[in-house]
Formats: C-alpha cells, structure tokens, sequence
C-alpha cells in the first residue's frame, strides 16, 4: 500500500477503546487472539451486481472467516437511501465493526457518526468518507487506473486515430476516470473520439447491441482504432460485438478485472487487450484487516489507496488459464497486497484457523 | 357466529399478518423491537411511502402511474442542483421540485385525459421522457456540495444544513421523515375518507361514466389525481436529496416497483381489495419491517427477495382467497 | 328540444327530432330497439351533445353540454344501462347521495351520518328494505334500479327522465314505482317514461311520443290512442301483440332435475322438460330463477340434486361441460355474460361453435363467415354488418345475438333467463318466433321470467316459484295472471 | 372521400411513423440504410421480441405478467449453469430453461386463476421470488466458461458451440435469432389470428364471464396464456445467454420495461388500440431502430431516453387521438 499515512490524534474516543479489545494493544498475541475472535461483521454495499462484486464480498467473507469471525452482507440495490437504512440498522445491531462498499459521503456521514458513537469502527471502501475522522478510507485509484490503461491504448495506436468511449456518469468511480480521460483527450490531439455511449442498467447486452451499431457506421478496417470502457462490465459487450463482427484492428482497453474477465483478455481472438484494475478479492482482504486492526485497538492510517495494477494479455501464459487468485504469479503487484497486516492479525489467523 | 369469526379475520387478516411478521422478528432478534430501530425502520419507508401514496391516488381513479420513478429522480437532482449550482434559498429548493411534479402530473393528464391514451401507456412514455429530461439535465452526473463542474470550476453552493435536516433531523426523539411521513399519510386518509373531493376522485375510480352522468368533472378529477400523483412523487425526490444529502441520477427508478408493491400489499389491509392510503402504509411498513428484519436474521441478501416475495403472496392470499369467496 | 340530431361515427341516430315535456305530466316516450329514444334523453340529460338542434326550458335556450349543466337545470336522468350509473364498490347510501356528492357546491366535509339517514330515508319512500351501509355489487338487478330511482328523488328535480325503468322490476315494485310518478306529477314535475311494456304505458302516461328510426312520428294524448296506433307508428307495419305459439310435437324427457339446491336462493328444485315443450318458470324478482339456471348451467356449484339430459346425468361443473351436456344459457344481464360487447357480431355468434368451424384448430374464416351471416338472417338482427362490435347494436339485437349464438350447437335444453327484458315488441315476438321454431326442432325449453303474460302466452307447462322452490305447476290454458301472482307470492305459505 | 383517407392515416398511422423514424435515419446516415446494419437491429430486438410477444399474450387474456423479466435471469443462468456446471447436452440445455417457464407460468396461472389474485398483484409477488431464486442460486456470480468455483476447483463445462451458434450464428447471411423471431411472431400470428385456441384467448381477454358462460373453459386458456408468457420469456433467456456467451445474473430486469414499451406502442400499429403480435414485433423493431440510429448519430446518451419518450407519445397519440374521435 502506498498510502499517505497521517496520525490519527484522536486517541481517547478513538474506537480502539471497542469493548472486544480494551485489554492494551500490546498484550500477547494468543489473548488477542482470543479477543478478536467470533467478531460479527456488518458489510453494507452500494451495489452487488456482476462477479467484481461477487469476488469482493469473498475476499471479506474469507478474510473474516480465517479470523473467525461472522459476516452479514447488507446489498442495497443501487439505492442510497436504502444503504443509509442499512447502516442505521447495523449500528441499531451492535455490530462489532461495519464495512462499507461504495456509497457517498452525504448518504453515510449521520450513520457513521453513530456508528462511532456506538464505538463501532468503519473502514469504507471508495465511499468518500474522507472528512471523518476515526474512519479508514480504502480506494482505488480510479484515475490512475484510467491513464494506465489509456495510455497503453495510446502506446498501441501511436496516439492517433478513431476511438470510442463506453461511459455513464452518476458513479464516484467513473466520474474519476472520466477525469483522466479529458486530459487524455487533450494530451492527445490525433485521437478523436467518434462514439460515446454506456447505460448501467443493462450494461453488456446494451454495449454490445450499440456497439454493433457504430461497427456498422465505421465498416472499414481502420475506421476505429480502441474502444476504451471504463467498466468491465462494459468492455464484456463491447468484445462480444466486435469479436462477432470480425474486427480484429480494434483493440479493447478496460478497467477493472475479474475471473470472468480474465479470461476474456487470455482469449487470443478476444479484442479485450488490457485492464487496469485492483483485484477484487484483496480489496476485501484488506478491508477486514484494517477493521480488525481498529478492533484491536490500534490507530490506522485515515487513506489507505489500494495501488492499480495493469494487466496485459502479453504478460498472461498462452497455455493455461489464470485467474485472479494465481494472477500474481504473472503479473507483479497483484493480490499479494500485504497491506494491513499485522503480527498479531497472523497469529489470529493461525489460531482461528484451528 | 362462524361467519362473524370468518369476517373478522378477513378483515383483519392483513395486518394480524403483519403483526406475526413483526413478532416473529421481535423474538429472534433482540434488537428488532427496540424504540431506535422501529423508528429506523420508518425512516426508511418514508419516501417510499410518499411515493406509494402518489401512486394510491392514481390507482383510486382507476389509473397508474409509472412516471412516479422518474419524477422522484427529476425532483431529486432539480432540488440538489438549485442548491450546490444556483445557490438558492431553502424555499425555492422546497418549492421548485414540487412545482416540477405539478408539470409532469399535468404532462400525464394531458395525455390521458385529453389525448386519450391509455394510462399505463401515457405514463410510460412519460417516464422516458422524464428519466431522460434528468439525466441530460445533469449530463449524468450526481450532484454533491461543491462538485466540480465540467469547465473545471468547481460548483458555488452546498447542501443547506436546515435542508438536510428534513431528512435526518429528529424532532422529540422522532426522524422528521417519520413526522412528515405520518402527517401525509393521515391528511391524505382523511382527504379520501371526509371529503367532497376525496369520495369524487373514489367515484371516478369507481365508474368514471356513473360519475359523470353525476355532474362530475371527471376529467378536472383524473388531471388533479395524476398532479397529487407527480407531486407526492416530487416530495419522495426532495426527501430522497435531504436523506442522503445529495442529487443521485436514477435515484428514483427502484422506487416505481416498492411503491407498487407497498400499494398492492395494502390491497389486502382490511380486506379492501382496491387501493387506499392506509393499506398503502402498512404495506410500505410491511415490506421496511422484511428488509430489516431479514438483514438482522444474516439472512443471505440474495434470498431476501425470495422471502420477500413469499410474504407478498401470502398477504395477498389471506385477502384474494377471501374476497373471492364471498362473491361467489 | 326542436331539431335535435345526432349520429354515431356518421350513422345518424337521431335526425331532427321535436319533442315537448310540460310540467306535471307523465309522457311515455316510445319505439322499437334502436329507434332513439335513449339517444334522445341522453342529450337532454347532458350525457351527450346533439349536432344539431335547440333545447330550451320555458322558452329560454340552454346549453346542456355535460350532465351538470342538465342538473343544474333540475333534469334528472335514471339510464337504461344500470351499470353505468352506479359505484359497485361503494355503499347504497353513498351511491343514492352520489349526485350530491359529485355537486362542486356545499360544505367540503362529508358527514357520513346525514348520507346514510337521508339515503334511508329516500329508499323508504320507495319501499326498499336495503342496509344502506350494503355494497351496490351486491344487489340484484332490480335493487340497483331502485337505488337508481331513490337517487333522483333525493333531488329536487324539475325534469326527470325515466329510461326502461320497469324491465328488471316485478310488478309490485313497478306500482311502487308508478305511485311514485304519480307523486311526481303532482308536484308539477315533468316525467318522461321510455318502456317497451305498453299496458303500463295506457295506465298511467297522459301523452305518447313515437318515435322510428330516429325520427318522431306522432305525439298525442294517452286517452287518443291505443296499442295498435302505438304499434303500427313504431313498426311502420299493423301488428298484434301477441304470443305466435308454434305447435310442436313433444316427445321424450331431455331434461329431469331433482332436488337441486344450492344456498337460499334454490331450495329443491324438481321438473322436468321434454323435448319439444316449452316450459316456464314464473316468478317474483328473488324467487331464485337466476340462480337455477345458472346451477343448471354450471355457472354456479350446486350443493345436492340432480339433473340428467334424456336420461344421463348432466356434468355441471363448468359452463363447458354443461355445454357439453346439452345445455344452453341466454343469461339475463346481456351485456354482461351474454355478448362480449367489444368483439364483433360474427365473434360474437361464433364463440360457441369454434370447434365445429375449424379443422386441426385451424378457424376457416368462410364458414365463420357463412354461419354468421346466417344466423344474423335467420334472426333478423339488424347490424351495420358482421364486423360491427355488439356494443353499438340496439338492446333486442344484442338480445338476438345472444341467443343465436346457440342456434347451431347441438344443444338440446336451451334455458331463457328474462330474454325479453328491454326488447321491444317487434323482437319480442322474433324471439317467441325464434323459441317456437327451437321447439319444433325438438329441444327442450325453460323459460324464466317474472312476466306472466309472457308465460301464459307461450308456454306449454308453466311452473311458479317461489322462495327457492317450485310451488305449483300449470298445464297450457289452466293458469290465469291471477293464479300466477297467487302462487308467486303467497305460495310460500302452501309449501310450508 | 374524405373519411376514407381519415380512416387510412389511422389505420397506418403508426407505420407510417415507423418508416419515417427509419427514412430519417437513413438520411442522416448513410451506414443505417444496409442490409447489415437492418440484420443488426433485428438482432438486437430479438430477445425483447420474444418477451414482448409473451407480455403481450398475458395482456390478451386481459392479464399482466411483471414476472417476465426475473422469468428471463432465471432462464439465462440456469442455461450457462447446465452447460457450465454440469455439461450437459445441447438438448437438456434448450428444454430444461423451457420447462422452468411452464413452472413460472403454472405459479402465476394458479395465483392468479385459483387464488384470484390480481394479476399485477401477483406477477409482481412471482417476479420477487424469481429474482431471488436466481440469485441464490448462482449466489450472485455470473456463468461463464470454466469459472472458477467458491470451492476453489473451476468449473468443468464451457459454453457449447452450437449453442452459442444460437444467438450469433447466420443462416443465409440472416442472423439466426432474427429467423428465429420472425418464424415466432409469424406462428403467434397465425396462432392468434387463425386457430380455434387463439380466438378463444382473444374472447377470453374481452369478458371472461360472458366468454365462461359461452362454454370456453377460461381457466384453462388464461393458465395456458400465462404459461406461454413465461415460456416466451424463457427462451428469450436462452437467447440472451447464447448471444452474450455467459449467464449473468440480473439480466432480464431492463427486459420488462422494454418489452411493455414494444407491446404499447404495437397498439398504434394498425390502430388496434389493444395488444396484437404484429403490433408488438412493430412495436420492437421502432424501439431498436431508435437506439441503432442514434447511437450511429453519436446523441449524448442521457438524451436517447428523451427521444424515445416522445416517440413513444407520438406513436401513440396517432392512434388515441383518432380511436377516441371514431367513439363519439
Ligand atoms: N355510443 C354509441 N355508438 C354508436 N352507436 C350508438 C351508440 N349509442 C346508440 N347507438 C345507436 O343509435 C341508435 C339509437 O340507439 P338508442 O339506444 O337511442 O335506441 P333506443 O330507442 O333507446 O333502443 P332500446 O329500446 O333498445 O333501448 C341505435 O342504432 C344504436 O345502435
Ligand atoms: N348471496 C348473494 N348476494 C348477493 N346477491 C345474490 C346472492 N345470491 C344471489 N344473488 C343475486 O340475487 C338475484 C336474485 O336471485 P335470482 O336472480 O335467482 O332470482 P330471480 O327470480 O331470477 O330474480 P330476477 O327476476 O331479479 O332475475 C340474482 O341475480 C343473484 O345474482
Ligand atoms: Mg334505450
Ligand atoms: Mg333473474
């Protein structure tokens, strides 16, 4: 994690003083151990659709399980009230520490007020929750991941040429990497955008069916150069398009990165080429050590940004398939986060584990 | 005797339902039944509930509206834009949105009523058009205290406190939602049950011709219905902003199917078997009681629709078999 | 109103008619299906606006153009389509008040209190025994027509018109009904009367108005004229209104029913039908008439009894396999569950029959087409054609539609539930025509009606009921009206 | 004179529209108006098309079936899943979703023909459970080729090529799920137009008492109705999933609005004024012709909802206006 580190001074009413873990944070391992197990965790997310989602919820769910503790996921369809509703009802609970996926700061400040007044701790996850203190912010850094990958777009067209953006605003993340893509824009005066379309409601059939549309109005070989999609989900139905349709001069450049997705861009006839992402899983991973380091009692940094990686399909093995949780093997940087991990939090792991 | 017993629990067999579904709850799960969390139970129905009554009304005079959704977007990004992009005063940010509602409620009427369409036509193109008028409004992008704007420069205004206090505030211990939730629900009851106006929009729905072989302006009473519709909508959207303190593009769209849902449950509540204000509430409360309930059970999230939708049954069930019954 | 026209989709209705309604008079309004006559009241009530023509109160003109002019004006208005004007979900009480409460005047708050005592009181005037807290869809036929009577008298009326009032009422209630008027037309209230029952119409109008075709024929003083006068302007042609009883040959029994019941509208039910015989059953409004031939019919569960078709026992679980029995219904609510208004004639006609006009399931458009056309002869149902929807024939045509949709099935006990309820005498007797000649082809028939004459006219046997059961039973020529309505109304007494 | 030619710009009033839609976009883009490019929007209707020509079954017996959308996830999953988890045989993956239809259709057709629950009602109960049955069943995750499973081991099946065949393979340089759509909406045509059970279903839809009481076993025909309904929608399902090579989850939600608006707008075509097949198909090919064109007229993407909506209103209006003055 290359995260900014800045001291959190609000060491008395910070939730280190969690009832599970009064005893000192320097107490011996096993004790510890023993405090911080059978823990039940409340994960409230924004929205649980698509298998990114579904391999994060197994990154927490796993990483809890190895310290023995319990999750509850709370899915709130997309709709910020009811994700504000869910956090009330977790705090009204008594979790004994809440993640968050997503969401917005005015939606979640009240509850997570409450939540630590309650003296439960909260590590967010690409919430922007930023101005409170006591609450560790994992992101990912959406632009970087977005001049990443378009500039791997920018390297393999030699910055020039037809490319069309699949985009829709209205989500934190996504209106980041729109950001870095404008200064794409204007970096690179030769490439010109010629379609723009995305909807998240019906993100792959969608891309696809519109996708074929403007293969249509570019027929010839050439006429587009790289399609960038800023959601995997959307980089799926656009592959499908333009692989059903022949057009192998067109190249793909993603974000975000699953199993499923994974396999797209192994697939030597797939025009998916590339992806920036953060692996799913570790995000999770890593979550939950940061919540149990704040169970534990200790201070954690307020940011904690989860470094982009940028997988290629020249990087991947031709022979077998990969998946995220042997990527790291392949390419550097992946999953093998060590971020947030303590002594105490393996020694945990090692006694749950039993 | 047996025929009394019989009535009794059909007439009451909804909310006896309800009342299980909420002791069951209460004995597994302490936390359930405790002031804080019934309390945040009704804070979360409560712009659903709004919505829910718009579509009622709708429904009582024989229509449905399928633009409430959508208006609760529109309301929502016009209420958080006049604040962070226009800066404008707490009154203009309240009263604008409605103002919007009354324009898509007359947009509905004028389609239905004048045009003729059909009323689930007319409000599903309305629909589009609303959904579409949002997001181009905001060029797709949710609306938050000193956003950037798109030439850069970053947006004057930010969410007022007192506005979001309408959505988070407590007044005597109680959300301010809740207050208002339960005043809309009570006037409107009362509108329905006591008033000329009330019984005509009832009649109307109840037999348009018949109404208006009675001296009704039935076409005065179906443009007001679909008005009350949009605006109550449009109050769902500025409680939606206030709740969660910004201008989310698509907020309203899962709104359209929990209202119709709450509605329909509300068929059952005493054995009414046709749309009213106070079945509507308790079908609203009935699906907020599942939601919590289940996610305090650790019931895995993807099977909470499945239950959810067995309740639904199961509350129409004890009405439909019933009134059915009876008829024959 | 002078001059009034008025068409439909540019088939006139209605083509420059006069009419005069003075103050305290009673004046009948008459003519065959379809003449107008409804089409008429309609303007004046408001429900529709003419093309043409004035109307004017004491010489003054007025626009009526929607029903709230027509009540300002003190016009009152019970329809003919009793469905149309009533709230099924709402009370008794709430539906007499409606007018009131449709009013854009007076106080914003409803006391409930005061609607239901004041609609009490109305429906005691008239002489209904009915809850007031009771839902309108669950009355009878007749029950609505006087809620839809007590409503006009809860106003103060200057004008009131009275559309086919008496065809869903027994005869005690039409005299309630007439004192009523009577009532009226002393308190100087002008009344106009539209009913296809002619005796009812000598007694107690003071003028007549015929109309044909949309046009007006004559209008004289009651004592002026007579029935045949009346007829002949209606038709266009002299004609006796009589019973054209056909002889037919009667065979076998086709139909035995015994001890049929089901709730307290059928109490034990025994008769029987043989082929070629016609045979009814008389009875008051609730006698239960209703409710046995939808028993027999399979449209309502029975609870015991039994009943079998030349001699096999009927299958009554549904209304197709009754069909399939040998039965069939023209129910009494014709818009209802006889026709399906938005369809056209010839889906209409050949609902019944579908298997029989298609091979492998596949319809063969001619011989729907040949068997409709047909039919639609062989009646003498007057449409624009085939492809008209039934919605926008006159009432005895819908009528005819839905008895000649059974013409062809293979039916052997045709039940006939009030068939002549609204029809006019000309196809009054087209049907008694169309009833002889099923008889002569050797069905059975039961005809339900609560009008004697009727009965007496046309039937071989005629059986009274009475409180859910057959009281008394009349061969041809020994029955009298008087025996009829002694039966039908006392007759509960004997049995018990 | 006159009213003839009246009578013939109501009649194709809608079609007409229709061709305009398309002559506008051929004009403005020269890539719209080829063969290719027609084959593609067929395609890209094709799976609506077979929903909507189930919504619309369900609307002619004068019913609503909310369930087709969760009815077509189901379908997509349990198809990836049979092939992926447990590779089985093209034919088992082609009848088996088919046959999780008839049981959604006998579900909704015993609540709604047995229980006499109203329809909306009791769709819209069915439509909760199928999504969460779909989504418990996978647990959230998509379907794709060897993935890889919670348990750690991958999955041992693909996606079979003659399936995919299905959904992206051309017969005669024709796409085959467009031969496959018009050999549907042609047979349902027929089937409506032509054949003793059709009729039935129509007069059904017109007034089941007065069709009960001609001898039509009407029970039997709206179960039948609602079963084709969820089965249409199935096997869009089953093309959806052969046309995007993997199961995912959630798939069908947009469906249920998209079809509704194809089956509405077939009510203008050829002024019937209630829901017909060839209207419905129309209905579809207007919808996907709007969204090929302006998606090769690069319209911001927020605006196409607008446009759609105004489409949708004109189309509609054509017919409404002119039904309406035909009435009085
Ligand atoms: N809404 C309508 N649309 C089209 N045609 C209509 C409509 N209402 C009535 N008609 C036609 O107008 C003519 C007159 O109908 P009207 O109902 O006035 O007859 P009527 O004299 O009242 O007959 P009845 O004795 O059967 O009640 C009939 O030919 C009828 O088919
Ligand atoms: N339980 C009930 N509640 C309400 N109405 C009922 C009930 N049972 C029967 N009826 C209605 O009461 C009416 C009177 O019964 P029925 O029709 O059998 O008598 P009828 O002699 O045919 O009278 P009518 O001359 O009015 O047809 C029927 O139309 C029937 O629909
Ligand atoms: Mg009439
Ligand atoms: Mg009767």
């Amino acid at each position: 994690a290359c995260g900014k580190k800045e001291e959190n001074n609000a060491a008395a009413s910070s939730p280190a003083a969690s009832a599970a873990s009064s005893a000192s944070a320097s107490a011996s391992g096993a004790s510890d151990a023993d405090a911080l197990k059978g823990k039940k965790i409340a994960l409230i997310m924004r929205f649980n659709t698509g298998t990114f989602s579904a391999q994060y919820v197994d990154g927490v769910k796993k990483q809890v399980a190895k310290y023995g503790g319990e999750v509850t996921v709370m899915a709130s369809d997309n709709d910020l009230n009811k994700m504000s509703a869910n956090l009330d009802s977790a705090v009204a609970q008594k979790f004994d520490g809440i993640l968050l996926d997503h969401g917005d700061a005015g939606a979640l400040t009240a509850g997570v007020n409450k939540a630590l007044e309650a003296k439960i701790p909260v590590v967010a996850f690409d919430s922007g929750l930023n101005g409170i203190e006591g609450v560790t912010n994992l992101a990912q850094d959406d632009q970087k991941m977005a001049e990443m990958t378009l500039g791997e777009l920018a390297k393999q067209t030699g910055a020039k040429g037809n490319i069309v953006k699949v985009w829709v605003a209205g989500f934190p993340p996504m209106e980041s990497r729109q950001i870095s893509y404008k200064k794409f824009l204007e970096q690179n005066p030769n490439i010109k955008e010629v379609a723009a379309f995305g909807d998240a409601s019906n993100p792959q059939l969608d891309t696809q069916n519109k996708m074929e549309a403007v293969l249509k109005q570019y027929p010839n070989k050439g006429d587009i150069a790289a399609v960038f999609a800023s959601w995997d989900e959307f980089a799926k139905g656009a592959a499908n398009a333009i692989k059903q349709a022949g057009r192998d001069d067109i190249k793909i450049y993603g974000i975000d990165l699953s199993d499923e997705d994974l396999k797209m861009i192994q697939d030597p006839t797939s025009p998916w080429v590339a992806s920036a992402a953060v692996d799913p899983t570790s995000i999770g991973t890593v979550q939950v050590r940061y919540l149990y380091q704040k169970l534990h009692g200790d201070q954690t940094e307020a940011t904690v940004q989860l470094a982009p990686v940028f997988v290629t399909r020249d990087m991947l093995p031709k022979d077998k398939a990969v998946t995220t949780a042997d990527l790291a093997q392949y390419v550097e940087g992946w999953g093998q986060s060590d971020a947030g991990n303590t002594d105490y939090l393996k020694a945990l792991e090692a006694a749950a584990g039993k | 005797m047996k025929n009394r017993l019989l009535h009794f629990t059909f007439q009451f067999g909804a909310l006896f339902f309800i009342a299980l579904v909420i002791l069951f709850f209460a004995l597994a799960k302490d936390a359930f039944f405790t002031f804080d969390n019934l309390m945040d139970i009704l804070k979360a129905i409560s712009i659903v509930a709004f919505v829910a009554i718009g579509v009622t009304i709708s429904l009582m005079v024989d229509g449905f509206d399928l633009s409430v959704g959508a208006t609760v977007s529109l309301s929502t990004v016009v209420t958080a834009t006049l604040m962070v992009w226009y800066q404008m005063p707490l009154i203009v940010v309240l009263v604008v949105p409605l103002l919007v509602g009354v324009v898509i409620g007359l947009i509905n009427a004028f389609l239905i009523v004048k045009i003729r369409i059909p009323d689930l036509l007319a409000t599903l193109a309305v629909m589009y058009i609303v959904n579409g008028v949002h997001k181009t409004y905001t060029k797709g992008y949710s609306i938050y205290s000193n956003m950037p704007m798109q030439d850069g420069s970053t947006a004057p205004g930010v969410m007022l406190k007192p506005f979001l206090w309408i959505g988070q505030g407590k007044l005597l211990g109680v959300p301010f939602p809740v207050i208002l939730m339960v005043i809309a629900v009570i006037c409107a009851h009362l509108f329905f049950k006591y008033t000329r106006w009330g019984r005509q929009a009832i009649m109307t729905g109840g037999n348009e011709e018949a109404a208006r072989l009675s001296g009704l302006r039935v076409k005065k009473v179906r443009t007001l219905a679909y008005v009350a519709s949009a605006v109550f909508a449009s109050i769902g959207g500025v409680l939606y902003t206030a709740r969660i303190g910004s201008g989310q593009i698509d907020a309203g769209a899962p709104m359209l199917m929990e209202s119709v849902a709450a509605v329909f449950v509300g068929y059952s509540v005493f054995a009414a078997g046709r749309p009213n204000i106070i079945g509507t509430f308790f079908g609203a409360v009935l699906m907020g009681v599942m939601v919590n309930g289940l996610t305090m059970m650790n019931v895995q999230y993807y099977t909470n629709d499945i239950i959810k939708g067995i309740v639904l049954v199961l509350a129409l069930a004890v009405t439909f078999i019933h009134l059915t019954r009876k008829k024959t | 109103m002078e001059g009034i026209a008025k068409a439909f989709a540019g088939v006139p209705a209605l083509k420059g008619v006069d009419f005069t309604l003075r103050g305290g008079e009673i004046h009948a309004l008459l003519g065959a299906n379809g003449a107008g006559k409804s089409t008429l009241m309609k303007i004046l009530s408001g429900a529709y606006e003419s093309d043409e023509g004035t109307i004017a109160i004491d010489g003054e003109p007025i626009a009526l153009r929607s029903p709230a002019d027509a009540k300002r004006a003190g016009i009152h208005c019970v329809y003919q389509e009793v469905d149309t004007s009533l709230v099924p979900h709402l009370t008794v009480g709430e539906n007499i008040m409606l007018d009131k409460l449709a009013s854009s005047s007076g106080s914003g708050w409803i006391r409930w209190k005061s609607v239901h005592q004041e609609a009490g009181r109305v429906l005691a005037r008239i002489g209904l025994e009915l809850s007031t807290k009771k839902l309108v869809r669950e009355l009878t036929l007749a029950e609505k027509q006087l809620v839809l009577i007590a409503r006009l008298l809860s106003e103060n009326a200057k004008f009131v018109i009275l559309d086919e009032p008496t065809a869903p009422l027994s005869l005690e209630e039409a005299e309630t009904l007439f004192r009523i008027m009577e009532g009226l037309k002393r308190d100087g209230i002008g009344v106009v009367f539209i009913s296809h029952r002619l005796p009812e119409v000598f007694r107690i109008c003071d003028q007549i108005t015929v109309m044909r075709d949309g046009t007006r024929v004559w209008t004289k003083k009651a004592s002026e004229s007579d029935t045949h006068d009346v007829v002949r302007a209606m038709l266009g042609r002299s004609f006796e209104e009589e019973y054209p009883k056909l002889e037919a040959a009667v065979g076998e029994t086709v139909l035995s029913v015994r001890d049929l019941a089901a709730g307290t509208r059928v109490r034990g039910v025994n008769l029987d039908v043989r082929a070629g015989e016609v045979v009814a059953v008389v009875g008051l409004v609730g006698a239960g008439k209703t409710e046995l031939s939808r028993l027999l019919f399979g449209a309502d569960k029975a609870e015991r009894g039994s009943v079998s078709i030349s001699g096999r026992p009927a299958d009554l679980r549904s209304p197709a396999s009754a069909i399939a029995s040998g039965f069939a219904l023209v129910p009494e609510e014709r818009r209802k569950e006889g026709i399906l208004v938005r369809e056209s004639v010839l889906h209409n006609l050949s609902l019944p029959i579908l298997k029989s006009i298609s091979r492998l399931g596949v319809l063969s458009g001619a011989s729907e087409r040949k068997h409709g056309s047909g039919t639609v002869d062989a009646l003498g149902i007057k449409a624009a054609g085939l492809g008209q929807l039934t919605a926008y024939l006159s009432g005895g045509n819908q009528q005819k539609v839905a008895i000649g949709k059974w013409t062809s099935t293979d039916a052997r006990v045709f039940l006939f539930d009030e068939p002549t309820k609204g029809v006019d005498v000309g196809a009054k007797s087209d049907i008694f025509r169309i009833i002889g000649r099923l008889a002569q082809a050797g069905k059975g028939v039961l005809y339900l009606t609560c009008e004697f004459a009727e009965a007496l006219g046309l039937a071989d046997r005629i059986l009274v009921m009475c409180d859910g059961v057959i009281v008394k039973e009349f061969n041809r020529g020994e029955a009298t009206q008087e025996s009829l309505l002694y039966y039908a109304s006392a007759g509960k007494e004997e049995v018990s």
